[in-house]
C-alpha cells in the first residue's frame, strides 16, 4: 500500500546537534527512498562552521514527480533530537505537521501535539550512544508510512562501514519496533494531498 | 670539439630568426648551448624532451630549440611541468626559470615541488635582476648592490637558491656558473637522468642591467668575476668565513636517491588495480 | 682531437655574433679579436690549439673550430657551384688581355 | 562513493551535485583532476582522489594553490589528457591568469566554479551567483569562453559532460558555474551508458610534422592538437603568437589571431546555445533565470499558473556566448521578464543589454547568502 503513495512535496526536516549523525540518517533515508521507493528525493543541509558542535539540520523533499524548487516550504515532519534545534525549527513546522523528538533530550516541546520517544536513552541500552540517529531512522520508519522497513535497511547496509552494521541493524529494529508498540496508529494519521 | 657549433645547429629551430634575443654577452645562451649538449649526450629523441620556461628573459630560451617547448606564466612553470610529468612519465620535463621567476613569484611552486619530488629538472639562471623588465631587485639582488629599485643598495637580504630547495627536500641540488660550460653539461645530465626532482642553478651574468650598475664595466668582467669566484665546493669549506663571503661555491650539494612522485603513484595505481 | 697549433680553422658566423668579447677575452691564445665593428674577427687562426672554450663559451653559437682539413657543410659545395678558383680567374683575365 | 542501484538497465544513484560531476568527467573521459580543496566544491577533489587512481593512467593531484591546480592541469592537457579542475570564489579569482593563457593557447580543460556568497571570503558555506561576469571576463584582455551553468544534480553530469566537449571540439578552457545548493545537493540521479553518450575528442594532426601548424586557420577554425611527445614539436606561449606558434607583434597577424579566436566560439554558436523553455509557448510573463534559481522559478512559475497567470522559465544553461536569440524571441513575446539571481544584477544587464523591445525587465536580486524563494518570484510575477 505505502509505496504507492502519491506525493507532493512532502517535506521533513531532520536536526539536532552537530555529532547526532543527522547527515547520516538524512542520506541513509533519503537513498532508501530514492532508489528503493523510487521517489524523487531532494536533500540538503546546513554546512560549514555552523554544522560542527552546535546545531545540525538535514532537509529532505519526497515527491512522486520532478522536484523543482529543492529546498524546504513548510514543513510536513520536523524530527529534533536537541531541545536547542526543535525550538529553532518548530516555527517552519505546518500547522498540520507532525513533530518528532528525542524525549530523552527534549524536555520542554512547544507543543503538546507530538510523538516522542527516549532515542538517546534506548541507543545506549542497544550498546552504542552513536546509534542515535538509527534508533530514530526505525522509529521514522514507522512514523512514515510510506517508507518500508526492508528497503531502509537495505541502504543502511549500503553506506554504513560493514563492521558497524550488525549493531545500527539493532539500533534501527529497537526503535521501529518500540515506536510501533507506543504509537501504533499513528502512520494512519497523515492526511496526503 | 670540432662537431659542438654544428651540433647545436643541428638542435635550433631553422624557422626561428638568429641571432637570439639575449643582450651580447648574456649567459642564456651558454646555458642554451649547455643543455643542448647534455641531452644529445644522454642520447633522448628531441620528441621526449619537453620544455617548460617561465616568464623574463629566461623565459624566451625554449622558442630557439627544436624540442617541445611551453613558455608558460610568471612564476608557474613548475606547475604546468608537474602536470606534464604526471600525465606523462615517459617524457622528460625540463623547467627553466630565472631567479624571480623560481623564488619570487613562483617560490610556493618551486618549494612544494621540490618537497613533493615530482621528477622534472629545475634549471633557475640566477643573473641576481630582473632583467627583461630593466633592472629591479630580485629576491637574489646581493644585499648592498644597485638596480633600478634599489637606488640606495639593496637592504634585504638575498635568497641562496640551493640552499632553499636543499631544505625543501630536493633529492639532487647543484650549482655552477655558465664560466663552467663543460662543468654544466654534466651536471645537468645528471639532474635529468636523476629520479625526482633536480635544481640546477646557474649563475648567468646580466650585465646590461645588473653588470652596469655594479661596477661591471664590461660582460666580460662579469665573467672574470664568475671565473675568480666560483669555487668547487671541497674547496669552499676549507676557506675562511671571510673568503666564504666573496666565493661562490660550485659543485652538488644534495644527491640522494628518492623515487619520484610520478612513479610512486604509478605505483599505487598498479596496485589498486590489481596489477604487480 | 688535436691540440696542436695550425692544424684548425676557425669559423666565425659574424651575421650572429654580438661582438660580445667573451671568446676574444679568454682565448688562451688570443686568436680572436673584437673589430671596430663589434665584430669577432680571427687574427691569428695558426695559434689555435681548438681547446674548445670559445665554442662551448660563445652566447650566439656563432662561432666554429674544425680541422683544416675538413670541409663544413657550409663550405661543402661551394667548390661545386664556384666554377672559378682564383687562379682560374688569373688565367681567364690574362688570356682575356692578350 | 555514491551508493548505486540498477533498475532496468540504467544505473542510479542517491548523489551530491560535486558527486555527479565526478560521474560526468569519468564518462567524459577525464583522467586528470588537479586542484586545491575549497569549500564548497571540495567533494569534488575528494572523489577525483578515490577514483582516478583505479582508471588506467589516471592521475589526481592536489596542488600548493588554485593557481598550481589550473597550472597543471594545463601541462596534462599539453599532455593529451583530459583534464579539470574545481574551486570557488577565491580560487577561481586566482585562476585567472592560467584561463586566460589556457584560451590564448588554445588549451581544452574544463574548470567548475561551485560559486559562494563573495566578495573575498564572502560566506565560504552560503550560495551566490556572483561569478557570472567574471567568468565571462574574469582575465585580462580580449578572449573566448563558454560559460555553463547547471540547477539540478542530473544536469552537472549531463553539463559537465558537455563542458569536456566544447573544450575538445574548440580547444578553449569551458567554466561551468555551479552554486553551492546545486553542489551540495543530494539527488537521484540515472548514470547513462557511456555507449549513450556522445563523446568529444580533441583533433590530432594526421599529416607529416614538418606541414603540421599548431594554430592554423582552416575552415573550423580550430586546428589539430597533438599530445606532446608525439613527433609534432611545437611552442606554446603565452605571447600572442602567429599561426606557427611563435610569438608576434605583427599587427596584421595579431588581429587575424584574436579575430580566429572569436571566429571559433561564434560561427559555433547554435552548436553551443543551450537553454531550456519551461511553459514558454503561451507565456505572457517570463522569468529568465540560471543555476539553482532556475529551479524556484519553476516552482513559481506552477503557482503562478495555478493562479491563471500564464507564466513560463527560460532556463540558461549555456551563460557565454549569451543566448541572445532565446533571450530576444522571449523578450518579444512578454512584455514582462522577471530576472531573479542571486548576485546585483550580472545577467540581468546582458539581457538589459538586447531589450531592442523595451520589455519591462523586473531584477529579483538578493546578496545575503540565501536562495531566492519561489515565494519571491511568484510576488514579481504577480505584481507584475
Amino acid at each position: 500500500m505505502s509505496n504507492d503513495l502519491h506525493l507532493d512535496r512532502f517535506e521533513v526536516r531532520l536536526s539536532g546537534l552537530g555529532g547526532q549523525g543527522i547527515l547520516t540518517l538524512g542520506r541513509i533515508m533519503g537513498q532508501a527512498l530514492a532508489l528503493d521507493h523510487g521517489y524523487e528525493v531532494t536533500q540538503t543541509q546546513s554546512y560549514g562552521p555552523e554544522a560542527r558542535g552546535g546545531a545540525s539540520r538535514c532537509d529532505l523533499v519526497i515527491s512522486t514527480g520532478k522536484i523543482s524548487y529543492p529546498k524546504t516550504i513548510c514543513l510536513d515532519l520536523l524530527v529534533s533530537l536537541s531541545q536547542e534545534a526543535c525550538n529553532k525549527y518548530f516555527g517552519d513546522l505546518k500547522t498540520e505537521g507532525f513533530l518528532l523528538v528525542d524525549t530523552s533530550l527534549v524536555g520542554q516541546t512547544p507543543t503538546n501535539i507530538f510523538w516522542g520517544l527516549p532515542f538517546t536513552t534506548m541507543a545506549q541500552k542497544v550498546g552504542l550512544v552513536q546509534t542515535t540517529n538509527i534508533v530514530a531512522l526505525g522509529a521514522l520508519t514507522h512514523f512514515i508510512p510510506f517508507m518500508r522497513a526492508t528497503s531502509v535497511r537495505k541502504s543502511l547496509k549500503e553506506i554504513l562501514p560493514q563492521k558497524i552494521v550488525d549493531i545500527n541493524i539493532k539500533a534501527f529494529n529497537s526503535g521501529f519496533n518500540r515506536a510501533k508498540k507506543e504509537y501504533p496508529e499513528a502512520p494512519e494519521k497523515w492526511k496526503f494531498s | 670539439m670540432a662537431k659542438v657549433t654544428q651540433l647545436i645547429h643541428n638542435y635550433l629551430r631553422h624557422s626561428k630568426r638568429f641571432p637570439h634575443v639575449f643582450c651580447p654577452g648574456c649567459g642564456h645562451g651558454i646555458v642554451l648551448g649547455s643543455l643542448i649538449r647534455s641531452i644529445h649526450s644522454m642520447g633522448l629523441a628531441k620528441d621526449d624532451v619537453v620544455l617548460v620556461a617561465g616568464i623574463g628573459c629566461s623565459g624566451r630560451i625554449p622558442v630557439y630549440v627544436d624540442f617541445n617547448t611551453i613558455h608558460t606564466t610568471h612564476g608557474r612553470a613548475l606547475t604546468f611541468a608537474t602536470g606534464i610529468k604526471l600525465a606523462n612519465p615517459r617524457l622528460k620535463v625540463i623547467v627553466i626559470m630565472g631567479d624571480g621567476d623560481a623564488l619570487s613569484i613562483g617560490g610556493n611552486h618551486l618549494i612544494h615541488a621540490a618537497r613533493r619530488n615530482i621528477g622534472v629538472t629545475a634549471l633557475v639562471l640566477n643573473n641576481h635582476i630582473y632583467g627583461m623588465t630593466g633592472g629591479q631587485s630580485s629576491c637574489t639582488t646581493p644585499m648592498g648592490s644597485f638596480s633600478t629599485t634599489t637606488p640606495f643598495g639593496q637592504l634585504e637580504d638575498e635568497f641562496d637558491i640551493s640552499r632553499v630547495t636543499k631544505v625543501c627536500g630536493a633529492s639532487f641540488v647543484a650549482r655552477t656558473t655558465v664560466m663552467q660550460a663543460s662543468a654544466m653539461d654534466s651536471m645537468i645530465s645528471e639532474a635529468v637522468m636523476h629520479p625526482g626532482f633536480g635544481l640546477v642553478e646557474i649563475l648567468s651574468p646580466c650585465h646590461t642591467q645588473y653588470g652596469r650598475k655594479n661596477r661591471f664595466k664590461t660582460c666580460v668582467d662579469m665573467y672574470k668575476w664568475l671565473q675568480k669566484s666560483s669555487t668547487p665546493l671541497e674547496k669552499y669549506r676549507e676557506l675562511s668565513p671571510e673568503k666564504q663571503e666573496k666565493a661562490i661555491a660550485t659543485g652538488i650539494f644534495e644527491k640522494r636517491d628518492c623515487e619520484g612522485l610520478e612513479d610512486k603513484y604509478a605505483r599505487m595505481r598498479k596496485s589498486l588495480r590489481g596489477e604487480s | 682531437m688535436t691540440r696542436k697549433k695550425g692544424e684548425s680553422k676557425v669559423k666565425v658566423f659574424l651575421d650572429w655574433c654580438k661582438g660580445c668579447g667573451i671568446c676574444a677575452a679568454f682565448c688562451p691564445n688570443k686568436v680572436l679579436s673584437v673589430d671596430k665593428q663589434g665584430k669577432v674577427r680571427v687574427d691569428r687562426e695558426d695559434d689555435c690549439i681548438n681547446c674548445g672554450f670559445c665554442e662551448i663559451h660563445c652566447p650566439d653559437f656563432a662561432i666554429m673550430v674544425y680541422p683544416k682539413d675538413e670541409r663544413t657543410p657550409f663550405e661543402a659545395n661551394i667548390d661545386d657551384v664556384a666554377p672559378a678558383t682564383r687562379e682560374e680567374l688569373h688565367r681567364i683575365r690574362n688570356s682575356n688581355s692578350t | 562513493m555514491a551508493a548505486r542501484s540498477r533498475k532496468n538497465k540504467t544505473t542510479e544513484i542517491f548523489a551530491l551535485g560535486n558527486e555527479a560531476v565526478v560521474e560526468g568527467a569519468l564518462i567524459a573521459g577525464c583522467t586528470f583532476y588537479a586542484g586545491y580543496p575549497i569549500t564548497p566544491s571540495t567533494e569534488i577533489a575528494e572523489e577525483m582522489a578515490s577514483r582516478l587512481p583505479h582508471l588506467r593512467g589516471g592521475a589526481f593531484i592536489q596542488m600548493e594553490d588554485e593557481i598550481a591546480g589550473l597550472g597543471a592541469v594545463i601541462g596534462a592537457s599539453l599532455a593529451g589528457r583530459k583534464a579539470m579542475t574545481a574551486t570557488s570564489g577565491p580560487g577561481f579569482s586566482l585562476m585567472q591568469e592560467h584561463i586566460g593563457y589556457a584560451s590564448i593557447t588554445e588549451v581544452p580543460l574544463v574548470l567548475v566554479n561551485v560559486m559562494r556568497a563573495g566578495p573575498s571570503t564572502g560566506m565560504p558555506t552560503n550560495p551566490a551567483q556572483g561569478d557570472v561576469q567574471q567568468a565571462r571576463w574574469g582575465t585580462h584582455g580580449d578572449h573566448p569562453i563558454i560559460v555553463l551553468s547547471a540547477s539540478d544534480v542530473q544536469e552537472c553530469l549531463r553539463m559537465t559532460v558537455t563542458a569536456f566537449n566544447y573544450a575538445e571540439k574548440y580547444r578553449t578552457p569551458v567554466i561551468l558555474l555551479l552554486d553551492e545548493i546545486t553542489a551540495h545537493t543530494r539527488e537521484k540521479i540515472s548514470l547513462p551508458d557511456p555507449e549513450d553518450i556522445n563523446i568529444y575528442t580533441r583533433l590530432t594532426p594526421s599529416m607529416p610534422p614538418e606541414w603540421y601548424m599548431p594554430y592554423e586557420d582552416n575552415m573550423r577554425g580550430v586546428a589539430a592538437m597533438p599530445p606532446l611527445g608525439a613527433g609534432y614539436r611545437y611552442h606554446v606561449t603565452g605571447l600572442i603568437h602567429d599561426d606557427h606558434g611563435y610569438p608576434t607583434s605583427n599587427p596584421r597577424e595579431v588581429e587575424h589571431i584574436m579575430h580566429r579566436l572569436f571566429r571559433k566560439i561564434d560561427q559555433f554558436f547554435y552548436d553551443i546555445q543551450m537553454v531550456d523553455e519551461i511553459q514558454c509557448q503561451d507565456a505572457e510573463i517570463c522569468i529568465i533565470a540560471y543555476g539553482c534559481v532556475a529551479r524556484s522559478a519553476e516552482l513559481a512559475v506552477q503557482q503562478a499558473r495555478e493562479r491563471g497567470v500564464r507564466a513560463g522559465l527560460l532556463k540558461l544553461k549555456t551563460l557565454f556566448p549569451f543566448p541572445r536569440p532565446a533571450v530576444e524571441k522571449m523578450l518579444r513575446q512578454c512584455s514582462n521578464v522577471v530576472v531573479p539571481e542571486m548576485n546585483m544584477g550580472q545577467m540581468s544587464r546582458e539581457i538589459k543589454r538586447v531589450n531592442a523591445t523595451q520589455s519591462k525587465i523586473i531584477t529579483l536580486n538578493r546578496v545575503d547568502g540565501q536562495i531566492i524563494t519561489p515565494g519571491q518570484i511568484l510576488s514579481k510575477i504577480l505584481k507584475g
